[in-house]
């Protein structure tokens, strides 16, 4: 078990950590990647580097047996079956692949589909998709005066039409978690299937998909320590035996016919050509870090440093701060009469690494009624130091900025 | 205090245009080229109205919103290329350019206030709004030399 | 200049070929990976680890930019425009996106789309798939005696109705270089686009997209020294322009309404997401090492360890060697009266790596009536010692499976 | 000339069986279960017929193509379990499986000929190979005894 107080033994696998002063607060884009993953990365591409599955000699096979090792290690991670576990190349992939895959079969015309404005682009964005080519109807949760997603208003939406919803767990902006659980049930309840943006929540929290039962999770490796280019869909085994390919080629059929083919079962009709190999192995290797520093320490390190956080920014006169009741590492300000990208700037000389901009969330922008916010968002690894930068950068900013009123 | 690198890029007659923009507002008339630039993921937007008689640039307008590098620039490349030729114009904008980007540039072309952009190139990551108001000149320009812009390169 | 003298430098590159016995022929599945890509990859994962192009700070700026320059490698690598590269998960994602975007659009009831029999699953099953849905016919170019394309039997198939013509540049079975600049022209004579896969050609040969006029081209990272999970899409702009994205979400967008949405422009409406930033970055540094050895190096290599190679096999008895003509270092042979899945096990206790099976070929392997071939396929960093040890691996497997005759 | 650990893995029975195949052929006739399995990556193919009456497997038929591996496996299965019940088959089945993947498995336990496949475990690529028509039996047993294969593991 690991103690708050190994924090710094923590710091020392991340190189940037460990050999910069950089405060690193940009974790719902990215998280850093630690020397565990690289190892496991550089093992793979200098000791085998070669393909998989249909290789005879040893060195193929050991590259198989690693990449499917890395599905068991995300089913054992989210809870499911081993083919449950579908890779793609990132979130974004995988809730594309349940839009266009079972979206496109099922959904017909007339029917609805609940999403909401807290959802990142690509949540959202592959059921409009949808909802335009089936002239299907795709109909926003209202969000409460917070901009949250409650159970009340889900109420208001759901219909005995509706037939998808597709919802995040946690926004990657307001850092709300969704009552997904409930919602789940109520969805269930009128025959509809859940697809669960899960982007900014496996990361963070034990996500056990069988306890929740929703029909779809997706995430991304490289919000988790992993490498960019993974990420994997989650779906209920009967949903995606159910559901049709939508890349054909190498490795997902069974027999090829001139005009005609049979596919393999899932996952591997989805996975078309020569796999992710590395990138699965990394978020296998990724997986076991974060087991290894485990989400007891993950969720207690993120609270404390989120209380301690916004004690602090809520004291700051002039910063607007949108989500003051956030459930998680992740806070959106701005700085009264400066941009949010003068501020990045401002941040950036301090060696503080935040972002601005609309974080794939224009509605919500729409909603916040700002371009742009500065977002600020913690991982395990940070500490109150970090936090301690943060407000310094941000008096700072104010005090520059406030030279040139 | 110190402020650092900000305060080569942050200079007071940047945040002066930023506050108060001159040739702010579009006016009507169709004696205008226009062209309307955007950058959708930090929400900078501009449009900018140029007159050109007899290969000189007479009357320049800009609106928009956005960060006050983007804003303030739009502000001084109207007040600078107002009444040159569209030749001397490309010269300027060529310079700036080159200045912004951090390469070699000639330091005795007058440029106006445009000169004061120089701390850009130890901001790469904003070299995007320091340049917007200027691509949208460019394009202006290309447009009235009868260059096609449809398939601009970035 | 590489010289051939300096084979034994090349191979010091490779840990596999530095540090153990391995005979690596298996190099159409994958390539081995050179230290220098590793050490690239590295430096993005360990030093950066940051996502790309809405970060303000330095290193986000330093990923995007590494990540942006890798774009204009491949562009300068293959003789296109920055815009016109558009990166996939691999060369089978490519070919599908030429097929599921451009086909799907483009292709009506009664027009014909040319393939070959000679294909990869990957460049021929997503034009199967187009072809089903939208009523089209899909005709293969009938192979001559050697199993070849030939622009003689390309002009019985080739009419005014063809729309769309998918062949390969060199096929992963037989090494055949098709003469695809040929059929390009005629192709364009009766309007059709062509979309090669490069995937066997890219690694091996220069390849001009310009000269060709090829109006797209797709090939992978992991067969020309790059990671996995990395390939590209090259598409004339035009045509990219032209055609509708496939996957929606983060980053491919301009404006994001409620109920509609406008995108980016080519390439980066074809890259949903957080992008492949390591692979990218790889794929880059893979180019970078090949342009180093240089393409001269490279063909002169493979075609001396071609001819040496041919030589030896056509001696001995009892080895069906399919293509004593190949135009590469592909050659796929079979042992008679041996399961080439036999064989693999038997030559992997020597320590050589080949490929036995149907090489995502099923209709080639139909065409040559045989349920698998075994495949041996050079690269550059190959020698005569390889094709040694090859023949002997061949020598003994015969002499160990006539034991039990 | 030694050819190595090929020796442990291709005996001279699994051979034998391999250029004469045991209860080849199929049958004609509905009281068999009939379970047909592939691996199209290597073109294994392989069907296989048990009849089972009160529990007990009377007759065992197996055809298909492959590699020398996976028809012998198919022959020394047909012979191994005809005439035993199908809870004796299962107990050979388990051991069998972790013989050849390389685990713990019971070497006094009575499996006749297939006792000569522990040589797969040391080439793990081969253990599909080695497994088909057993995974098949398997698939016959479960259906006879009455539970869904709809969605087996692999
Ligand atoms: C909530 C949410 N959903 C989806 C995504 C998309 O993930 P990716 O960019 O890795 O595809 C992100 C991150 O960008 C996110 O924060
Ligand atoms: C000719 C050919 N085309 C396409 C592919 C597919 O490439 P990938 O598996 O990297 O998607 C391959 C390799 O497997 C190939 O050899």
């Amino acid at each position: 078990m690991i103690k708050i107080s190994d924090i710094n033994k923590i710091r020392e696998d991340f190189y940037l950590l460990k050999n910069s002063d950089l405060t690193y607060l940009d974790n719902a884009a990215s998280s850093l990647k630690p020397q565990q993953v690289i190892d496991a990365l550089n093992y793979y591409n200098e000791k085998l580097g070669v393909n998989v599955h249909r290789g005879v000699y040893k060195l193929s096979y050991e590259a198989t047996d690693l990449y499917e090792k890395a599905r068991q290690k995300v089913a054992d991670f989210i809870h499911c079956k081993f083919k449950e576990v579908v890779f793609t190349r990132g979130a974004s992939s995988a809730l594309n692949l349940v839009a266009s895959s079972y979206g496109m079969k099922y959904i017909n015309e007339g029917d609805e589909i609940i999403t909401s404005e807290l959802e990142h682009h690509s949540s959202m964005l592959p059921w409009q998709h949808v909802a335009k080519v089936k002239k299907a109807k795709l109909i926003y949760v209202p969000l409460d005066a917070e901009h949250r997603i409650t159970i009340e208003n889900f109420k208001k939406v759901l219909t005995h039409k509706t037939k998808v919803v597709a919802l995040t767990h946690a926004s990657n902006v307001m850092g709300y978690i969704t009552p997904i659980k409930e919602i789940i049930k109520l969805a269930h309840e009128v025959g509809a299937v859940v697809s669960v943006d899960g982007a900014q929540s496996v990361p963070h929290m034990k996500v056990d998909v069988k306890e929740l039962d929703c029909d779809f999770i997706s995430f991304s490796g490289h919000k988790m320590c992993g490498p960019t280019g993974i990420g994997v869909l989650y779906g209920k085994y009967k949903l995606l035996q159910s559901m049709d390919p939508v890349e054909f080629g190498g490795d997902m059929i069974d027999y090829v016919y001139l005009q005609d083919v049979t596919f393999k079962d899932a996952p591997y009709k989805f996975e078309t050509g020569t796999p992710i190999i590395a990138g699965a192995i990394g978020i296998g290797a990724a997986i076991d870090y974060l087991n290894e520093i485990g989400f007891d320490f993950i969720e207690s390190q993120e609270s404390k440093l989120r209380i301690y956080a916004l004690t602090q920014l809520k004291n700051i006169e002039g910063l607007q701060l949108f989500n003051p009741n956030t459930d998680t590492g992740i806070i959106s300000f701005n700085i009264e009469g400066v941009h949010p990208h003068d501020v990045a700037s401002a941040f950036d000389q301090e060696n503080v690494a935040i972002r601005a901009g609309h974080h794939c969330a224009q509605p919500l922008m729409n909603c916040l009624k700002q371009v742009a916010t500065v977002r600020a968002s913690f991982y395990f690894y940070n500490t109150e130091k970090d936090i301690d930068n943060l407000v310094e950068a941000i008096k700072k900013a104010k005090e520059f900025f406030d030279l040139f009123k | 205090m110190s402020y650092g690198n900000l305060e080569t890029l942050y200079r007071q007659v940047i945040m002066d245009h930023y506050k108060n923009p001159r040739n702010k507002g579009l006016k009507d008339g169709d004696d205008f080229y226009k062209i309307h630039l955007k950058n959708p993921t930090c929400g900078d937007d501009i449009t900018i109205q140029v007159k050109i008689d007899n290969g000189m640039i007479t009357d320049v307008y800009q609106d928009g919103t956005g960060c006050s590098i983007s804003m303030s620039a739009a502000s001084v490349m109207s007040e600078t290329i107002k009444g040159k030729t569209v030749e001397e114009a490309f010269k300027i904008l060529d310079n700036y350019l080159n200045m912004v980007k951090g390469e070699k540039f000639d330091a005795e072309l007058e440029m106006g206030d445009a000169i004061v952009y120089q701390g850009v190139a130890q901001f790469p990551a904003r070299f995007k709004c320091a340049t917007i108001a200027w691509k949208a000149l460019a394009q202006v320009m290309d447009e009235h030399n009868g260059n096609c812009t449809c398939d601009h390169e970035e």
